[in-house]
């Protein structure tokens, strides 16, 4: 399994040339394949998630059309914008399009912020969530069944929203509780790629015939994916809200302050205990 | 040729309009629409060895009220064939906030989701008479 | 209102014959009218097709099967996968074998059919309902024996 | 004592307010809520009664609301208000 690495076209601008040349120093280092963006925009059924282990996109400006157009195909493990990076790191910027002599020193010097991220994607792959199946305490209450998850690294909030927490990514999703009162989701309106989200803001939201339910994020980040296959299928969202039902992927922005509002299996078993009993 | 009856299977559904929706569908179909060419049979009996040997190898169209699936579960365990699987709660998404019913009965939504499935499954049972040689 | 366990209510799937029809319809009056706090169903096919918290049912809650044939597909099939059966009806002994099995456009479903069971459907639910009671009692103590109950 | 992530429940400000020269009186919001934060009076018909029933964040019952009568406060000042009392209580 190959690595690949998909960057913006980047013509028009400076910043979209750096992109091009990280992209190209990139590949040599670790031969990891470059996708031609256009090429993948006119024939994207040639390129498969399962074929790549990882997919880096680099996008120049903040467009970002690399990020907008592989997202779901390729699903992205890792996103770069040349912009950001330069300015978060107070870098030289490329003067113009036609100028070539200051664009080798300002690669090197975005190199190592590549390369530190290039370890952590070895560490991630043991421990992803789709790797081990999922073992649940179950809550029974009346004639319902309530699962909650026992995962480390799984953490819930007092909304009944999930967050399962992957080095510096986080899939989220709504728990048993959501899906039941909810009855059968016909409708899942879509997060919006890219959006940059607080701890409890909204990403997408699913609907039945009694109520739209908004998914509250349990942290902050940018949405980087979301569970396409819930458009034509959110009865999944029922059937498992943890597994096949997850919602969103997010790129973690802020998670040590967000963590003081999660609970973990135990004290959401209990939060979730009280909370059905007074139902009654 | 085999001009045996296809079978039209809905879910014994209880709790919710989903069920009654899939049992509604059924009944429109084996009593309005293709009485001559289609029939229905209660899910549950399916797991009596005796009507397992009627219905082994015998076309089957599901049509189930949610992702359980129980019809299409069951009448794959009896040896049917299943021609095509409906799910009820797909086609009420055409009346967005509208309410089809409750587990008791239908409203006039409820009613036109009903028709909408039916009609698919008339179009789908005339496709397979067809490939029969029977139509 | 105190928490006590509900009574189970298994209809059969009956989608063939008038008689299902009749069962089904019973099972929900029950939870719409008849007792409406007291009564908890599941489909009957869920213990085919469902997992296994679905086929602790008969064991969690005292259940009652209502078959509307002589097939007694309810009866069997719950006792068989989830366990045992406080009480079953059937309703052909009720309604007659001729007119349960009979297809549902010879003798069309109609609500009077229900009501014809309902006194007898309501005398099973109402016993084994202060069967539960009595045993729920004893379990908890507050049962002396000599017919009074303390308050606790 | 009802708490909201470790604050008191009391302490956070957030539950539905309805606008009345929107509000039709159409009861949605009062049939859908399962926490019964609305409720019926003789003189006015529709009341928020328990705001402290309302589960932090959850804005449902507005979007039962078709003309647009319920509102509830900004997320992020709301917030940046339980993290500070977290921080007080700790």
């Amino acid at each position: 399994m190959k690595k690949a690495i998909l960057c913006c076209n980047g013509l028009d601008k400076p910043v979209g040339k750096i992109a091009r040349k990280v992209a190209l120093k990139l590949s040599q280092l670790e031969s990891s394949e470059i996708i031609c963006l256009v090429l993948f925009s006119q024939f994207p059924n040639r390129y498969h998630k399962e074929d790549y282990e990882a997919v880096v996109v680099i996008d120049g400006c903040p467009a970002k059309c690399a990020t907008k157009i592989a997202t779901n195909q390729l699903g992205i493990s890792k996103r770069f914008l040349i912009s950001e990076l330069l300015k978060e790191h107070k870098l030289q910027h490329p003067l113009s399009i036609q100028s070539e002599e200051t664009d080798d020193s300002i690669v090197e010097s975005l190199l190592p912020f590549f390369e530190k991220e290039e370890h952590k994607q070895e560490r991630k792959n043991e421990t992803g969530w789709d790797a081990k199946a999922f073992i649940y305490q179950i809550l029974k209450h009346d004639k319902y069944q309530f699962r909650i998850p026992e995962q480390k690294d799984m953490f819930f909030t007092e909304n009944d929203t999930w967050c399962f927490i992957n080095n510096d990514i986080a899939r989220i999703g709504v728990t048993d509780y959501v899906q039941q009162s909810l009855s059968d989701i016909l409708f899942f309106n879509t997060p919006e790629i890219g959006k940059k989200i607080v701890q409890f803001d909204e990403v997408g939201s699913i609907e039945s015939s009694k109520a739209v339910f908004e998914v509250i994020s349990p942290v902050s980040g940018t949405v980087i994916r979301y569970n396409a296959e819930l458009v034509d299928h959110p009865e999944w969202i029922n059937e498992n809200p943890y597994e096949k039902g997850w919602i969103a992927e997010m790129q973690l922005t802020n998670f040590e302050e967000d963590r003081m509002f999660l609970i973990n299996t135990e004290e959401y078993y209990k939060f979730l205990q009280k909370k059905v009993a007074q139902h009654e | 040729m085999s001009n045996e009856k296809i079978y039209i299977l809905p879910c014994s559904g209880i709790g919710k309009v989903y069920g009654l929706l899939s049992r509604e569908v059924a009944y429109k179909v084996v009593l309005d629409l293709e009485p001559q060419y289609t029939d229905t049979i209660c899910l549950a009996s399916l797991l009596l060895e005796e009507i397992k040997e009627q219905v082994v190898g015998k076309s089957v169209i599901c049509v189930d009220g949610c992702p359980k699936c129980c019809a299409e579960k069951s009448s794959l365990e009896a040896g049917m064939v299943v021609e095509k699987k409906y799910l009820t709660s797909h086609f009420v998404r055409k009346y967005r906030g509208e309410d089809p019913g409750s587990g008791s009965e239908l409203t006039e939504t409820g009613k036109k989701v009903v028709d909408d499935i039916a009609k698919a499954i008339q179009i789908e049972v005339q496709r397979i008479l067809q490939e029969r040689g029977e139509l | 209102m105190e928490e006590r366990p509900k009574i189970g209510v298994i209809s059969c799937s009956g989608e063939k014959c008038t008689g299902g029809s009749v069962a089904r319809m019973i099972t929900r009056k029950m939870l719409d009218t008849w007792r409406p706090h007291d009564v908890v169903t599941i489909c009957l096919p869920l213990f085919i097709a469902g997992g296994t918290e679905e086929r602790s049912f008969a064991k969690d809650f005292p259940t009652i099967t209502i078959d509307g044939c002589k097939k007694k597909c309810a009866y069997r099939i719950t006792e068989k996968l989830s366990g045992k059966v406080n009480a079953s009806v059937d309703l052909s002994t009720v309604l007659g074998d001729e007119l349960c099995e009979s297809t549902i456009n010879q003798e069309p479903f109609s609500e009077e059919l229900v009501i014809k069971t309902k006194k007898e459907v309501l005398q099973i639910f109402d016993r084994i309902r202060a069967e539960a009671n009595f045993r729920e009692l004893k379990q908890s103590g507050q049962y002396k024996g000599c017919g009074c109950v303390e308050e606790n | 004592m009802e708490t909201f992530m470790g604050v008191p429940r009391d302490k956070i400000d957030w539950c539905p307010t309805i606008d009345y020269k929107k509000c039709n009186f159409c009861m949605e919001c009062y049939d859908f809520c399962p926490h019964d934060v609305f409720t019926k009076t003789d003189e006015i018909k529709l009341i928020v009664k328990n705001p402290h029933h309302c589960v932090v964040f959850c804005r449902a019952c507005s979007k039962t609301c078709n003309e647009d009568a319920l509102s509830f406060p900004e997320k992020p000042e709301v917030i940046e208000k339980i993290k500070a009392i977290r921080k007080e209580l700790e």
